[in-house]
C-alpha cells in the first residue's frame, strides 16, 4: 500500500477528482490547507497597516492505493492540476503497512 | 403634518438603511467567500457616489428643474439644492435614497468580475442617463405621468381637467427602480460577460445567514419605501392631508406585508413541488420578489389583490432566476429573475387586479375597468424598458472600450477581494489569524519592542 | 395625532422586525451551524404564514368579530378586514405582528428536530386556538380584561361603571405573548421529545455575534412592542389624547430600558456566582429576560418598580434555563426559562410593585394597595397558562398522531439543513466553495463553454 | 408637535440601537476571532451600566440639578428622576443614548487586553467625572455653552440679551461624545499599554462582514444622532417650533448624509492613492469619520459646507489612523484616529465653513464671519480635551492601582472570550462541533438516557 | 513507530476518543476534513441551480505509537467508529522513525 | 525523502517559519488542526451548561525534506517551537518515497 499526498490549487481540484474518478480511485481524503512556498502571497493592507500574507490556500488530497497504482494515480495527479504556473504544489508518496475498512473490517486491498 | 413629517424622516432613514447595510448583507450572503467584500461595497460606493450626485444635480433633473420634452427636467436650475426651500429636504432625501438603492441593485447581476473603478464611474453616468430621467417621466410629470398632456396615456385616452383618463400607476417604483434596475443588469450582464466557471464551477452562497438578515433589514425598510411614497390629493397639509396620510399609509403596510408574505410561501411551494424542498434562499428571495412586485401597487389594491400579486410574483421568480441558465446569461444574483420580472408582474397585475376601492385605485381588468388601465400599464413598462436598456448600453459600452470592465482572469479566480481591494472578509481561525498569517510589514520598527513594554 | 399615528406605523414596523430579522438572529446563533438555517426559517414563515392568516381572521377573531363567551370573537364578521376602516388599517398592522412574533417564539423550544410541514401547519391552528382567543380575552374586551362585566377581575371583586373595581394589567403582553409562547414551547417539547444526544453532545452555540445582534435588534424593536402599545383614556384623538401621548410614551420607554439593563446585568452576576465568570450569551439572555418581563408592566412602575423587576428577571431567568437538565426536557433555547419565566414574573410582579403614580398604573402591594391586583395578576397568568396549555395539547397531538413531529434520527445527526432545505448555511472557504465543492448538475449544457465566452 | 415628540422617540431608540448592536459589530468585527465577544460585550455593557446611572444621577447632573461653577449641576437634585415631567422622560432617554455611546466609544481603544470587571467599575466613574460634567457645560447652559455670562465664550467676546456674541456651536455633539471618548481613548491606552505583539504579530479584522453590518447601521442611527438633536427657537411648542422642525430637521439629514458620502469617498481615495487600492474597512471607516464630523456641524453648515467636512474628515482620518504605529501607541480599533481627530476636523471647520444661511449656523471665516468663531470653536475643543484628559487620567490610574487594568499574558495570547468570558464565538463545523467537541459536564445525569427517549 | 491515521465520521469522533483514552492512548491531532467515496453526498439546491455536494464532513485522527500498540489502536477505532453503514471511513497505518515532544526535546516512546 | 510533521502552538507559527526560512527550508504545507494530549482544553459554560472543551488549536506542518536535513530541521522545529509549557507539540519524522513537483514534474530532490 502507498499513501499518496497531494497539495494542489483550488480551483483544479474538480478536474483531479474527476481524473481520478475516470482512473477508477473510489475514495480519497480533502482538506483545506495552506502553502507556503515560492508561491508568494498577497499583501493586505487594514487602516493602513499592511499584512504580508505568506500562506496561499490549497487543497490538500490523500489516498491510499494499491502499490501497483501509486505511479499512475501520481501521474493523473501531476497531469490535471498542473497550470505552469508557480504553486501548483507537490505530491509525495509514502508507504503504508495497512488499511482497514472500518465499516467492514476489511483490510489492505479489499479495503479500498 | 408633523406626524407626516416625522414619518418621511424615518422613512428617508429606512430606505438608506436598504441599501446600507441591507442589501449589501442580502447580496454579500449570496456572492463567495472571496468576493463578499467587492459585492459589499458595490452598495456602500452605490450611495456615497449617487448620495452626492443627487443633491448636486439629480433633485434638479428629476423634480425642480424646467421640464425638458417631457423627458428629464434641467439639472442646473437647482444645482447643488440651490433655490430649494428647506422644508422640501425631506422630499429630496427621499428622493435620494430611491436614486441610490436603484443604482445599487444593479451590482447583483455583475458580481465576482467587474473593476471597482469602473463600476465607480458607472454609477454616476448611469443614474445621470437612466434613473433621473424615468423618475421625472413617471412622478416628475413627465411623459409616463398622468399629469402630462403630452404623456403616453393622456396622447392615447385622453386628457381631462389637469390629468389624464387613465391614470398610470406606480405608487412606489416599479418602473423607475425595479424594472430599470433590471433591464440595466441584463444589459451589462450580455455586455460583461459571465463569471469564469460559470455553469460549471459551483457557486453557491457562502453565507446565508447574512443574506436572511438582509432580507429581514430589506423588508423593514420597505416600509419606509412604499408607505413614505403617499403623494397627497389637496396638498396643503390641511384636515384632508392628515385624514389621508391616518389611512393610506395603513393600507399601504398591510398591502406590502401580505404580498410578501404571499410571495414567501408561493416561492417556497414552487421549490418544494419542482427540487423537493424549500430552502432559506427561496424564503428570502421570495421576500424580495413580493416586496418587488408590491411596489408599484401597494396604494391600489385591497387585501385580495395584494395576495394575488404576492402569489404570481413569488411563482414567476421562483421559475425565472432558472432561467440564467438555460439562457447562458450570467446574472449573478438574480437582479432580472428577481426585480425585472418582479417589477414587470407588479405594475402589469395592476391593470388587472387594482381596485378603486383602494385609496389610489381605478378599477382594473377584474372590477370591470376595463382593458384601457392595463394597457396604459404595460405600455409604460414598455417604455420604461426600453429607455433603461438604451441609457445602460451607452454607458456600459463606454466603459468597455475605454476602462474595461472585467478584472483580469487570475485576479477573479483567485478572487476580486484580495485583487482589487486587498482584503480577505473572514479570519476565524481560533489560532487568532495564524492560518492565513503573515508578517506586520507596515511601519513596525517603532513598535518591535511591544512585548516588553505591553505592561509599561 | 398624526404625530402619535406615525409612531404607530413605526411600531408595526418595529414589530415585524423583531421577528425577521432579530429573533431569527438571536436563535439561529444558538443553535448549531447545521441547523440554523431551519431555525431562521421558522421565523421567516411564522411571518408568512401568520401574517396573511391574521389579516384573514384574526383581526376578526381578537377584536372585530361578535363576542363569544368573553373567549373571543366571531372570526367570519370581519374576514380578511371586512368592514374594517382603511383608518383602522394600522392597528390591524400592529396587533399582526404581536400574533407573528407569539408564534415565531415557540420554535426556539422545539430546534433542531421538527418537520418543516409539521411547523407550517402548526403556525396557523396554533394562533387559532390559542394567541387570537388570548388576544381577545385580554385586549378585546374578554374574559381576562378589566371590561368585560363578567370577566375574571369583576367576577372576583366587582365591577362599577364600566369597569372592574381592580384592573388587570398587561400593557404590552405578557400574558397573551410570552406567557403563552413560554407555555406552548414546553407542551410541544414534552410532546416531540428530546434532540439526539441531549445532555450529552455538545449543543453550543455556533455563531454568538449572531445572537448579539439579534439581541440588539430584538431591544431596538421592543420600543415599538411597548412604547406602541399605549391606549388613550379619552380616545377621541383630541388635547387629552395628544398630552396622555406626549408623557406616557416617555415613561415606557425609559422603564423599558431600565429593566433591560438591569436584567442584563442581574444575569452576568449570576453567572458570576455561579459558573466564575460571565458570558456574552447571558448578557443577550438577561437582555431578552429583561424586555420579557417589562412587557406587562412598562406602564405600570416607576423607575424604581423598573429596576426591580429587571433584576428579578435576569436572576431568575438566569437560574431557571438550568432546570432544563434537571428535569431532562429539551427545551432547546429556553423558551420556558427565558419567556414563560420572564412573562409570569413581570405579570405577578405588577401585583407587588405596581404603583398609582405611573402612568397606567394601580397601587400595588409595595404601595399599600392590598393583595387584590396580586391576586388578580396571578389569577391572569393561571388562567392564560391553562388556555394555552390546552391549545396547544389539542394541535401538537393531532400533528403528533398524523404528519409526525419528528424528522428521522438519520436526518438529525446529519443536520436538519441539509435534510429539510437541502442546503448548508455557510461555505466560507478562501478556495471558494471547494472544500465542500461539487459540481453544478442543473441546467449546465447551455454554459458549458462559458470559461471562453467569458470575456466576450 | 406630537409629530416631533414621535420623531424623539424614533431617535432615542435609534441612537440606542447604535451601540447594541451597531458599535458592537463594528468594533467586534475588527477584533480577532479570539477577542470578538469581549468587544461585544464592552458595548452591550455600556448600555447595561450607563443606562441606569444614567436614570439615576446622570440626568440630573447633566440638565435637572442647580448649577456648580458651571461645571455640573447637583446630581442629587433630581437622583431617579425625581420631580421630572412626565413629558421630558423622552429627553431623558434621547441624552441616555448618548451618554451610553459615548462610554461605549471608548472601547475600542483598548480592545483585547481589559480585565471585564475593569471596564464594569470604569463606566460609571468616567461618566460621572468626564461625561455629564461635559454634557452640562455644553448643552446645560455651563460653561462652554452661549447662554452662561460667565462662560468661555462670553468671557472672551462679551454677552448680550442673554446670549454669548460668538455662540459655540455643537450640534450634536463634537465635543461631548466624539472628542471626549477620542482623548479617554488615548489616556487609557496610555496608561494600560498594547497588546501583546502589537506591531509584530498580524491583528487583522476577523470579520469584516460584521464591521460593514456595524457601519451601516451606524449611518441608520445617527439620523436619530444628528437630526434628532434639533433645540428649538420658540420652546414653546407652537407653530415656530413646528415650522423649524420641519425645515431644519430636513437640513441637517442631507448634510449628515452628504458630509458621510464624501468623508467614505474620500477616505478610499487616500487608501487608493497609498497603498493601491481602496478597502472595505476603509470605506466604513471613513462613514465613520464623517458622521463623526458633521456631528457637531450638521445644523451650521450648507450642503457645500458639509463636502468639505466630510472630504476634510475623510483623509485625515485616513491619515491619522497610522499614527499609532509611528508613535507606537495601540489604539487598537482607532478611537483617537477616528473620534479624536474626526470631532474636532468637525467642531473646528465650523469656524471657517459655517454659513448663517444654515438654520442653526452663524457665518465662520469662510463667508466673512471673522475669526472669532474659529477662535471661539477651536478653545471650546481644547477645553473639552483637557477636561476629559484629566478627569480620565483620574479614573484610569485609581483602577490601575486597585482591580489592575490587564488580563495575563497568557489569557491575552489564548484569548479574551475564553478567560474572561469562557466562551467561543464561533463554532461552524459541519460536524456540528466535533472540531472544538468536548463532552456536556453539568447536571448530564438526569438526560444521558435521552437517546432512547427521543422520540417518547 | 507507528502513525495511524483514522478517518472516521464526525459524531463517532467522541466515542472513539472515550475509548483510546481507556486504553491509555494520551494523545491525538484531529482535524476536520472532507471525505469522498462510496458515501455520496447531498444535492443542495439554491435558485434552481443543483449542487451535487460530493464530500461528506469527516474528523481524520492522527495518533503516533509504538509498534506494539498500533494492533490494538487501530481495532479499537475499528469497533467504536463503526456503524455498518457506508461511509464510517478508513483507518491507515504507516511507518514512522522517530517522534520528538517539542517542550522537552524527549525521542520516540518517551515523548508519547 | 523524509516527511517532517509538527504539530506546534498557533502563536509560535510565525518564529518556526522564519526559523526554517533562515536554513533554507523553501516550502511546507501547514493547517490548522485541533490538539488532544496533556494540555487540557477549557471548560466552557453556555446558559448553565458546562462544556469541557477537551481540544486546542494546533498548527499542523509537513515538510519534505532531503534525509540529509531531517535531523537539522526536526532541531530547528523543536528549538522555536519550545517555551517549556505543556501542550508544546509533537514533530514526527516518516519515510517518503518520492516527490514531485507539480508544475514541472521534477521528482525529488529537484522538486523541493
Ligand atoms: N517541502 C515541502 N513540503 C511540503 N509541502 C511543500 C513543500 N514545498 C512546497 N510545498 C507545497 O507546495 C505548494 C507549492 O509550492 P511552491 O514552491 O509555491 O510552487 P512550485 O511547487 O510550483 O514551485 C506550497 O504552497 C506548499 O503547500
Ligand atoms: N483510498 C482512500 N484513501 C484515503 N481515504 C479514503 C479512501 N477511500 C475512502 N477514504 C475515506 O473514507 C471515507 C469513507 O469511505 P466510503 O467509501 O465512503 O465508505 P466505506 O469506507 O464505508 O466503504 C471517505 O469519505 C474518505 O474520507
Ligand atoms: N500520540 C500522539 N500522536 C499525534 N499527536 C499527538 C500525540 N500526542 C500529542 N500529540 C499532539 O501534541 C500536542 C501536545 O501534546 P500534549 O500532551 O498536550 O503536550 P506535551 O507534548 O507538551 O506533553 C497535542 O495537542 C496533540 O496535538
Amino acid at each position: 500500500m502507498k499513501l499518496i499526498t497531494a497539495v494542489i490549487k483550488p480551483h483544479k481540484w474538480e478536474d483531479v477528482r474527476e481524473a481520478l474518478e475516470t482512473f477508477g480511485v473510489t475514495g480519497m481524503t480533502v482538506s483545506e490547507v495552506s502553502g507556503y512556498g515560492r508561491q508568494k502571497g498577497h499583501t493586505e493592507v487594514y487602516r493602513g497597516a499592511e499584512y504580508d500574507i505568506a500562506l496561499v490556500p490549497k487543497i490538500r488530497i490523500e489516498i491510499v492505493v494499491d502499490d501497483s497504482d501509486a505511479a499512475d494515480v501520481v501521474d493523473i495527479v501531476v497531469k490535471t492540476a498542473q497550470t505552469g504556473r508557480i504553486g501548483d504544489g507537490k505530491v509525495w508518496v509514502a508507504p503504508v503497512d495497512s488499511v482497514v475498512r472500518v465499516r467492514t473490517g476489511e483490510r489492505d486491498e479489499a479495503a479500498l | 403634518m408633523d406626524g407626516y413629517y416625522a414619518w418621511m424622516l424615518m422613512s428617508s432613514s429606512l430606505v438608506l438603511m436598504m441599501t446600507v447595510p441591507a442589501l449589501a448583507l442580502f447580496y454579500g450572503g449570496m456572492s463567495r467567500s472571496k468576493s463578499v467584500l467587492n459585492m459589499m461595497m458595490m452598495s456602500f460606493t452605490a450611495l456615497g457616489v449617487v448620495g452626492i450626485v443627487y443633491v448636486l444635480w439629480g433633485w434638479s433633473m428629476s423634480y425642480a428643474g424646467t421640464n425638458v420634452a417631457g423627458l428629464f427636467a434641467n439639472p442646473f436650475s437647482a444645482f447643488g439644492l440651490k433655490g430649494v426651500d428647506y422644508a422640501d429636504y425631506v422630499y429630496v432625501a427621499f428622493q435620494l435614497t430611491f436614486a441610490v438603492i436603484t443604482a445599487a441593485l444593479i451590482s447583483g447581476a455583475i458580481a465576482d468580475r467587474v473593476k471597482f473603478s469602473a463600476w465607480l464611474v458607472f454609477l454616476p453616468l448611469w443614474v445621470t442617463l437612466s434613473y433621473f430621467p424615468l423618475a421625472h417621466m413617471v412622478w416628475g410629470g413627465g411623459f409616463l405621468s398622468g399629469a402630462s398632456e403630452h404623456g403616453l396615456s393622456a396622447t392615447l385616452f385622453g386628457f381631462v381637467d389637469g390629468a389624464a383618463k387613465v391614470i398610470p400607476q406606480d405608487y412606489a417604483g416599479g418602473t423607475v427602480v425595479h424594472i430599470n434596475a433590471g433591464v440595466a443588469g441584463l444589459v451589462l450582464v450580455l455586455l460583461i460577460g459571465k463569471r469564469l466557471g460559470f455553469g460549471a464551477e459551483p457557486m453557491k452562497p457562502h453565507n446565508l445567514t447574512l443574506t436572511m438578515i438582509g432580507a429581514g433589514l430589506l423588508w423593514f425598510g420597505w416600509f419606509g419605501f412604499n408607505v413614505g411614497s403617499i403623494v397627497f390629493v389637496a396638498g396643503d397639509g390641511g384636515e384632508k392631508d392628515i385624514a389621508q396620510f391616518m389611512s393610506e399609509t395603513g393600507v399601504t403596510w398591510i398591502n406590502t406585508t401580505l404580498a410578501t408574505c404571499a410571495a414567501m410561501l408561493a416561492w417556497l411551494a414552487v421549490e418544494r413541488l419542482r427540487d423537493g424542498k424549500g430552502t432559506s434562499l427561496g424564503a428570502a428571495s421570495g421576500v424580495v420578489a413580493g416586496l418587488v412586485a408590491i411596489t408599484p401597487s401597494c396604494g391600489s389594491v385591497d387585501v385580495y389583490g395584494a395576495l394575488i400579486i404576492g402569489v404570481v410574483a413569488g411563482a414567476a421568480c421562483a421559475y425565472a432566476v432558472g432561467l440564467k441558465y438555460k439562457f447562458g446569461y450570467d446574472d449573478s444574483l438574480d437582479v432580472v429573475g428577481v426585480h425585472l420580472v418582479g417589477g414587470i408582474v407588479g405594475t402589469v397585475l395592476i391593470g388587472v387586479v387594482s381596485s378603486a376601492s383602494a385609496p389610489g385605485g381605478v378599477d382594473g381588468l377584474l372590477y370591470g375597468g376595463g382593458v384601457k388601465p392595463l394597457v396604459v400599464q404595460t405600455l409604460t413598462a414598455a417604455f420604461a424598458i426600453a429607455w433603461s436598456a438604451i441609457a445602460t448600453l451607452i454607458v456600459g459600452l463606454a466603459i468597455k472600450y475605454t476602462l474595461g470592465w472585467r478584472i483580469t482572469e487570475e485576479s477573479e479566480s483567485e478572487g476580486i477581494d484580495f485583487n482589487e481591494h486587498g482584503e480577505s472578509a473572514y479570519d476565524l481561525g481560533l489560532s487568532g489569524g495564524a492560518r492565513r498569517a503573515g508578517a506586520l510589514v507596515g511601519a513596525v520598527a517603532a513598535t518591535s519592542s511591544s512585548k516588553e513594554e505591553a505592561n509599561a
